[in-house]
């Protein structure tokens, strides 16, 4: 694991921007070539909310790639947090809110982990670690705000944030410290082969985490001509100078959703939420050599989820667009 | 762990918390709701007497419509922007509390304190849990930021005297502490469960019983609560879910995804 | 004008914001009514940018009105700040750039009004304004920066900028103060009768402004229904509950332009720059009369850009659908 | 003021100043453009031999193409953002300098000093100015993050010792001075004029002749310095703007708006 001060020093920032190659040029590659631009040890930032925009089919991708102790972050976890611990792939996880769902109760795979202290889940607020990831994006290194005070959340980080008085107001003030991950993996509804991304619906913190990040991952969809992209420029949400791999992964989140495109496949999730509270150990371990480690590829993976449930969660995705 | 006896009724606890927590809302607030209670009661008010309040999701959602029997599973999928009049990204979302623009923060809660702090991190010690709970999402935020209303069953192991975690910082120690600590805004305001409705003293702001429910006696409040509980001066009694409540409820959640 | 602290307290700005009526309601107005909601000393701070969707239709009914000691903010101030200046509206303008634009040569009004002290022309650079309004709609007093460091830029604000040394890194690093004014005014392309208000294009500093504000005026080149809004939501960008006024005004950015509907008015920007350059006194003051003092209504105004123009602008402006 | 005699030719100053600026740009990179000339020689360079080039303007534009013969006026109109990969707010395009992810910043100029400071604010004190003139935009801020090039005539009363006011920072007094200052990125790299094109020292951070344009001699240039330059070691002379060069700029300014 890396042993890197909390926040880089502004120097340390530029000079990895610098040496990125951030020419126009198409970055198209397999899941598994993409992979490869992970290291161990790296921060991992992880796109999308809870079951929403996961980008799963990357996170699978790491997962047979057997990458060992990154550091993850996301805004709030759900089940491939559970395989990020099961798999060993992290034992370290920084998150507002980590358990499947509120519907399907307390992840009993979180509990394991960390009860036992195998794993780390390291609590921020869920507004700090957006805040982080913008202080991140924007070159600063921290990031004034107003909450995590006088909670037992705000002292258990302890010195990783601090409280000033305001120069202007005199009030007390926290500050947070920049985020800016090693990678992060973002999937979107569409691109083009330079990476610059359209994302439809919720944003999440992806934009910030993309622009913050010293590598980008994208999986995407589909991708699109450039020429399409040039057409509604204003809706692009990432643009291609910050993007390192361009992977096309159709239901790249799925058993999660894709704005527009597929929901939640609710079944799938019903049951892994079964197996693995049933046995917080096997229950993961089964799943993964199920659905991680046995298929050959993302369309055998996709086959195992079923074709039934597949154009079911797409009928309910599409419906977005009905009204 | 004395468990109260409810009276008899034709509503689940669910229903009812959802039916006096829709009864605290206004016309025309604007409302952060969590997923679940919060949002059912929301919704119900604003069917029934508030048709220009607007929620607010987490996820970065203003102002959406539920469609019934289509409940979202958390605040941060596509069912949570249906027919909404914005949708934009998580920490933008959360800082129109910080900017002031919110009237109402709205969650359920695992453990509850005499000053209104909220867990929903750690039972027991903190470095050595006998649970590991979810952890905060939104909660400390929105209850560091505005002011709170919180809907839970009313059990003496979910209200104690000390929290184990304050995850979301409710008075704190009471008092001025709050303020104190930098954080001038906000506080919880009314904590809704099965038995009561509680406010917070001004001056103290110990939780105090402001209402109950019908059938319900202090005594009942009290044996279920782990601390001791003041009363108001003029304690009411609420009145039962209405048809017309249960009937939207059960429309918007019909296979009791919330309410069971 | 008002003596108030540089940046708010928070809580002075919570109360304001907490006794505005925030609840969806219609909002319609005329410019008139909408006038009336500025007071005289109030910070009003202006949407767009240079010649690009200047929410000119309200500025001229500012102006009609006769408001007096306006303090003025914008990215770029373009005619609209010499017309400011000698309506005697405002003498206090806050602006990275002011001058009609690059093609016409240094606004011979602006350096009228400032070289003979008879107006402030308060220099900050570019992206601090934008972070300052930024700051202002994050509910923070100060926003993080990297520039205005080691300039006479920096220097001439004094210690309205502060300098700290981040307590993660050590470096040096610059507080910007939080913008919150007492008003806003932005032009969009279209917006619902409680203000929800879709931009396309180019956004400036409209959204950060809109948030920042104590009070929002929107004018709009067509009122919507909120249904309408509701089809595609995450293409609003401000919503309702920091609007007060609905304006609909059709070329309300005239003879500057409106991104999709209208480029600008070039002849009449050349004949502007020409009057104003000649004599920097009576050229502004005989445009006024003639083109704000003169009209009996929006439409009149319009009818005297001329229909020919208007035309040819719109033909100019629809060009970027063609593609 | 001694103006120079500049060797007959079939181009105009800004036309020279657009060529010579677009063969400092390499092909990949990403140019913060101005408008004008600035923007005239990014997308000469673009057309001609760095395809991969990408502009980025201040008014919130990454990579547009702009049509021939509609020049944007400023680079916040939406001829800016004509077949471009991305608009976005004023703000957040500018954060992106300070991130990092701009090669180099692209600009004129009205006064320049000895060592690179930039002045765009006033003529003669700023308290009591000769001109007011309209001042930093984004120039301060480019300046401040990244690379420089700028392109301006080269005129004595532009080229001064020291400038009236420092709108947009070089190397502020040489040295070290503009890292101590917390300006520790970026830096003035290259100034090109109708007769020359110029860097810095490494060290001291003065302004030293690169290069000199065809038929333009040194003694020309110091004539037209109001301080004294140094020349570099081995002085090249720039190859003449070639046909090709004129004709598209030509094309993409028919009207000479730029170029006059």
């Amino acid at each position: 694991m890396s042993i890197e001060p909390l926040v880089k020093s502004y120097s340390a920032l530029r000079h990895e921007t610098l040496t990125r190659d951030r020419g126009l040029r198409e970055k198209v590659m397999t899941l598994e070539d993409a992979a490869k631009l992970v290291h161990d040890g790296n921060h991992v930032a992880i796109g999308g909310c809870t079951v929403s925009r996961t980008p799963l089919a990357m996170i699978w991708a790491l997962i047979r790639a057997r990458k060992r102790d990154l550091v993850i972050s996301r805004s709030i976890t759900s089940t491939e947090g559970d395989l990020f611990f099961a798999s060993g792939v992290s034992q370290h996880v920084i998150t507002s809110w980590f358990t499947q769902g509120i519907v399907w109760g307390v992840s009993k795979v979180m509990r394991h982990h960390t009860e036992n202290k195998l794993a780390k889940f390291e609590e921020w607020s869920h507004m700090s670690i957006g805040l982080r990831y913008r202080a991140g994006a924007m070159g600063i290194p921290f990031m004034p705000s107003r909450t995590m005070l006088g909670s037992d959340v705000g002292k258990r980080v302890g010195d990783e944030i601090k409280v000033m008085d305001c120069p202007f107001t005199g009030e007390k003030i926290v500050l947070l410290p920049a985020l800016n991950p090693d990678v992060a993996l973002i999937h979107v509804q569409r691109c083009d082969a330079y990476g610059n991304a359209q994302l439809d619906g919720l944003q999440f913190m992806d934009i910030d985490m993309a622009m913050a990040a010293n590598k980008v991952i994208l999986t995407t969809e589909r991708i699109v001509s450039n020429d399409q992209i040039r057409r509604t420029p204003d809706r692009t949400r990432i643009p291609f100078f910050t993007v390192d791999a361009v992977v096309e992964a159709p239901f790249g989140c799925a058993p999660h959703e894709c704005y527009g495109l597929y929901e939640p496949f609710f079944e799938h999730l019903d049951h892994y939420a079964k197996i693995s509270s049933q046995d917080p150990v096997k229950g993961p371990q089964r799943y993964l050599d199920e659905f991680y480690y046995g298929p050959k590829s993302w369309p055998d993976y996709l086959a195992k989820l079923g074709m039934e449930a597949l154009l079911d969660a797409s009928r309910r995705g599409r419906s977005v667009h009905n009204d | 762990m004395t468990r109260h006896t409810k009276p008899a009724s034709n509503f689940t606890t669910s229903e009812l918390l959802a039916v006096m927590a829709s009864r605290l809302m206004t016309n025309g607030q604007i409302v952060f709701a969590g997923i679940g209670v919060p949002l059912l009661a929301a919704t119900l008010a604003q069917r029934l007497f508030a048709p220009q309040l607007t929620i607010l999701f987490e996820g970065g959602t203003i102002g959406p419509f539920i469609v019934p029997g289509e409940l979202p599973p958390s605040t941060n999928e596509q069912r949570c922007t249906r027919r909404s009049n914005m949708v934009l990204p998580i920490t933008d979302v959360l800082l129109l509390l910080q900017r002031g623009y919110v009237d109402i923060g709205f969650m359920g809660g695992a453990q509850i304190d005499r000053f209104g702090n909220l867990n929903s991190s750690f039972i027991g010690d903190a470095e050595n849990p006998k649970i590991r709970l979810p952890g905060t999402g939104g909660g400390n935020d929105i209850s560091s930021l505005t002011n709170m209303i919180v809907a839970m069953k009313h059990e003496k192991r979910r209200f104690v005297a000390d929290v184990d975690f304050v995850t979301s910082p409710g008075w704190l120690k009471g008092g001025r502490s709050r303020a104190n600590c930098g954080l001038p805004q906000g506080g919880l305001w009314r904590v809704v469960t099965d038995l009561a409705i509680m406010g917070f003293d001004e001056d103290t702001r110990q939780m105090k019983v402001l209402g109950l429910h019908h059938g319900v006696t202090r005594e009942q409040v009290q044996e279920n609560t782990g601390f001791t509980l003041e009363f108001d001066d003029k304690i009411e009694t609420t009145a039962p879910p209405r048809d017309e409540e249960l009937a939207v409820l059960r429309e918007l959640d019909p296979k009791a995804l919330y309410t069971a």
